[in-house]
């Protein structure tokens, strides 16, 4: 029973977080770039306004391809408020990420197409190091569940500050800010103009924009896992990785695929693999 | 390896000009790149064969927003070259004021494009919010913020009183020290110059020969400016062309970014050495016949006009040829083997200015 | 005007913008103006160390001029552009548009040549 | 990450934006925001009509009106410099913008040269935009013909170049 009233909390909490994550982002990254910005709740406004609009496809893939994200997206939100295990919330998840790139394959435009391309690369570059986080889950708490983490008696950090670190990349690709954007961003533009995103389009956009939310959640969720002990540390890490997250947004400029995949592969895996040597040894 | 064609223009988010560009595309390195122009063409040549040649400021002015000071004042030194008319000292250093006011917040605008082409969004409201200040100058002291419309035939119509100009050189100190600020950015960040060194090389030979102007050129290492030629009020000033010799688009954007302090310099320059005097001599008559080729530095590189006076309040033949007319072949040879991310800030780098080059 | 003036002819105009590309010169643009009836002024310009020459050809504009895009490439738009404006055929350019560059290819007018003024004229 | 400091001290200034429609700048004074006419002091004498390089002004002397039309106006200040009356003015805060096209006619009282007097009850004196389409599109031919009115008008040159010469002498 428990777990049925924690996975509708998390179903709920998903939109409703991660839309005034969005809306909180918008809010400060204006701030630091000496603008009035957006009402909190202007991300909202955003996606109602996506939902209202005519329902136009390119092609019948999109319908399923957006649905598959969101329900996946979201499932895996609540399989992790529902402490369930760490790998299948990771696979879900993946699931989800594939059928959205998937519906950008399916149209035939060359923006959609170059940015679903580049968005295969980004899904290859932070998926590893999410594996090797989990990985590291395990090491310490000698289970892939999320309840098993809650049992730790000592912040997660003090034992995996490189995973943390590596965790940061995925994170940051994960929310498409600088320098990883490129496959698409927040704002449309650059070069592919919204990229994977460029041919969806009204309230299936919409869908996605929900789905996002709910995947910011979960990776903001995996790194509130860093510190289980005490819930106001806990808010205290996540509320600055994040501020660090729109620091770096605003103080870096969009790299390549190229780049990308030399430096999380490197660094990402190589703090990981390190972290677990650690783990392993110590 | 499939090639993709990407259409990049000629309405696309990171490049606000109305150009097209085919893109073949190979596992995204570009392979060849094919303009279309004609998209904003509005014949304004052809303008003065209808409207008198002192009309034709209003349209010369109208080729280009943002440098339309430069190409009124261009105009007009023009006609009075073929008039032989001799402008006062203080209408030649005022539009030098007002000129370079124009090249300030022109490359401001141009940095902070350039910026957003790479995706560095907070660099680039950072630019146009201290370009703010000069658009607030220009607003103040000739009526209009981006088409100041000072130009007259015989000289200029709006004057600098002593305290406007204590106010320009308190703005430009600000200016100035804002802009200093973003140099440790613009021109030493690792993720700026990841994405700008190396890019988009062109070496000072190949600069020369497909006839690059301005910022492009001297990006290149050719100490070439047309305010050398000391034209008008220029020939009061001391000046030192910028010239940077990577060729990339690092080394162009340098050149802007140290331009934006150069024009500061100049400003002040002028200030101190504006005499008092008419503003404008009287202009009697039509332009005889004759023809005049005049040059004059422009933010995007040299602009060039030629007119044909045949006598009558009419002109013969207006030929402008912008900066960006000049670019679009260096462009052509610098895109090919680029990376399909690096396309935009190469476009940028020319600073493409459309309206200017259909006219 | 400013600058040296070199006439030049239909026969000789490729090699004398020839010999000013081994001379360093850089091609600045084109300047056209109307030379009386059916005939059309074409001013090369030319520039090296802020020193200005021009090449004048007088034409015929029913008849192709040799196109100097071969010499230096950025001559490939101002040939373009005169090919709209005036409706003159260059041999042998590089790049052509077929006056489409800067209009519509349904425009059948020609800007320039026409001589058709927009409104009365004083 | 060279860009940090700035950043930040954006992050603790206040926002250099305004909430545009809700808070609104001074503006400059000499800022050329919509042309105005006094029309009761204008004498129809056309300088502004031949002057306007965007043509947008007809003046008609006979019936005493003078109208322009504010879209195709490129605010360029070229007729308030050359009324000879100074009833031409530039007003420092901009037209709103509007859904529809309007037309912008005066009607003045138009100097005695000729015979026949106009009624001056003809029209209401003052602004008068007139929301007519047909009108509009009417406007937009006129143009075309207004072009051949400088010459017809030779004769009154003299003067108003007299009147220009004095105004810029008092000016210096």
């Amino acid at each position: 029973m428990d777990t049925l009233i924690l996975v509708i909390i998390g179903l709920v909490a998903g939109p409703v977080l991660g839309g005034l994550i969005a809306g909180l982002d918008r809010r400060v990254t204006a701030w630091f770039q000496s603008r009035q910005g957006p009402p909190i709740t202007q991300a909202f406004y955003d996606v109602a306004k996506l939902f209202g609009k005519e329902k136009m496809v390119v092609n019948q893939w999109q319908i399923l391809c957006s649905w598959v994200y969101v329900i996946a997206a979201a499932t895996s939100l609540a399989l992790f408020f529902a402490q369930s295990d760490l790998l299948l919330i990771f696979f879900v998840q993946a699931v989800g990420a594939v059928f959205m790139v998937m519906g950008a394959m399916a149209a035939k435009s060359p923006y959609s197409q170059v940015g679903a391309q580049r968005e295969l690369l980004q899904v290859l570059a932070y998926e590893p190091v999410l594996i090797l986080v989990f990985v590291g889950f395990y090491l310490v708490t000698g289970s892939f569940s999320v309840s098993a983490v809650w049992q730790v008696d000592q912040p997660l950090l003090a034992k995996m500050p490189l995973m943390y670190l590596a965790l940061g990349y995925a994170l940051t690709i994960k929310l498409r800010k600088s320098p990883f954007d490129f496959s698409t961003s927040h704002h449309g533009h650059q070069e592919l103009v919204k990229g994977v995103l460029t041919e969806y389009s009204g309230p299936y956009l919409g869908l996605i924009e929900v789905a996002h939310w709910y995947e910011t959640v979960l990776v903001l969720g995996l790194c509130a896992l860093f510190w289980t002990t005490n819930v106001a540390w806990m808010i205290v890490l996540i509320g600055c990785t994040y501020l660090l997250e729109i620091l770096v947004d605003n103080t870096m400029a969009r790299m390549t695929w190229r780049w990308m995949l030399k430096r999380v592969w490197l660094l990402g895996i190589g703090l990981s693999v390190v972290n677990l040597i650690w783990l392993y040894a110590g | 390896m499939a090639t993709t064609v990407i259409p990049f223009g000629p309405q696309h988010p990171v490049l606000p000009e109305p150009v097209h560009l085919t893109l073949k595309v190979e596992d995204e390195i570009v392979k060849e790149a094919i303009p279309a122009l004609g998209y904003v063409h509005r014949g304004l040549e052809k303008l003065c064969e209808i409207r008198d040649f002192n009309q034709m400021i209003t349209v010369c002015e109208r080729v280009c927003g943002i440098c339309s000071m430069i190409h009124g004042a261009c105009y007009s030194q023009s006609i009075e070259e073929l008039m032989g008319i001799e402008i006062p000292d203080r209408a030649k250093l005022l539009r030098v004021i007002w000129s370079e006011l124009h090249r300030m917040h022109s490359h401001l605008l141009w940095l902070g494009l350039f910026a957003d082409a790479f995706g560095f969004e907070a660099l680039f409201m950072q630019f146009w919010k201290i370009r703010e200040r000069i658009m607030d100058i220009n607003e103040a002291t000739a009526g209009s913020r981006v088409i100041v419309s000072v130009n007259i035939i015989g000289g200029v119509r709006a004057d600098l009183s002593p305290d406007q100009l204590r106010w320009i050189l308190s703005e430009l100190d600000i200016v100035e020290k804002e802009v200093r600020e973003l140099q440790d950015t613009m021109m030493n960040d690792y993720t700026i110059k990841t994405r700008t060194v190396g890019i988009g090389v062109m070496t000072k030979a190949q600069a020369w020969e497909l006839g690059a102007a301005g910022p492009t050129l001297r990006g290149s290492g050719v100490a070439q400016d047309m305010r050398q030629q000391g034209y008008g009020g220029y020939a009061f000033l001391d000046f030192e062309p910028v010239v940077e010799t990577a060729g990339d688009c690092w080394a162009r954007s340098t050149v802007r970014f140290r331009e934006v302090l150069q024009s500061a310099d100049l400003v002040r320059q002028a200030i101190s050495k504006l005499p008092e005097g008419e503003l404008a001599v009287k202009v009697k008559g039509n332009p005889p016949e004759g023809e005049v080729y005049h040059r004059v530095e422009q933010p995007r590189g040299e602009c060039m006009y030629y007119i044909r006076g045949n006598g009558t309040k009419n002109l013969d033949r207006l030929r402008i040829r912008t900066p960006t007319f000049a670019n679009i072949p260096p462009l052509l040879a610098m895109l090919p083997e680029c990376e399909l991310a690096d396309v935009p800030v190469i476009v940028l780098s020319i600073d493409p200015c459309i309206s200017c080059t259909e006219r | 005007m400013k600058g040296k003036v070199i006439d030049v002819t239909l026969d000789n105009v490729v090699g004398e913008v020839m010999n000013m590309k081994n001379d360093g010169q850089r091609l600045v643009s084109f300047s056209t103006y109307n030379a009386g009836e059916g005939k059309i002024g074409i001013l090369y310009h030319f520039d090296k160390a802020l020193e200005n020459t021009h090449l004048r050809l007088v034409a015929d504009m029913d008849k192709p001029i040799p196109s100097v895009s071969g010499v230096y490439f950025s001559a490939l738009l101002v040939e373009n552009e005169i090919r709209d404006q005036w409706d003159v055929k260059f041999d042998g350019l590089v790049l052509d548009f077929n006056r489409t560059l800067l209009l519509d290819p349904e425009v059948t007018k020609v800007p320039l040549a026409n001589n058709l003024k927009i409104g009365p004229k004083n | 990450m060279l860009f940090t400091p700035t950043v930040v001290k954006n992050l603790l200034k206040k926002p250099a934006t305004r909430k545009y429609p809700f808070e609104v700048r001074e503006p400059f004074p000499k800022y050329r925001g919509e042309l105005v006419i006094d029309i009761d002091r204008c004498i129809f004498c056309s300088s502004c009509e031949r002057k306007c390089p965007s043509q947008c002004i007809a003046v008609d002397r006979d019936k005493g009106t003078w109208q322009c039309d504010p879209y195709a106006c490129i605010y360029c200040g070229y007729c308030v410099d050359v009324c000879p009356v100074k009833c031409l003015s530039m007003k420092d805060v901009h037209r709103k913008p509007s859904t529809e096209k309007t037309e912008w006619i005066e009607q003045g009282t138009p100097p005695r040269h000729k015979k026949k007097e106009t009624p001056k009850d003809a029209a209401p004196k003052g602004t008068a935009p007139v929301l007519d389409k047909s009108a509009a599109a009417a406007e937009e031919a006129a143009p075309a013909a207004t072009e051949v009115a400088p010459e017809a008008k030779a004769e009154e040159r003299p003067a108003a170049k007299d009147k220009k010469k004095d105004e810029k002498k008092g000016k210096k």
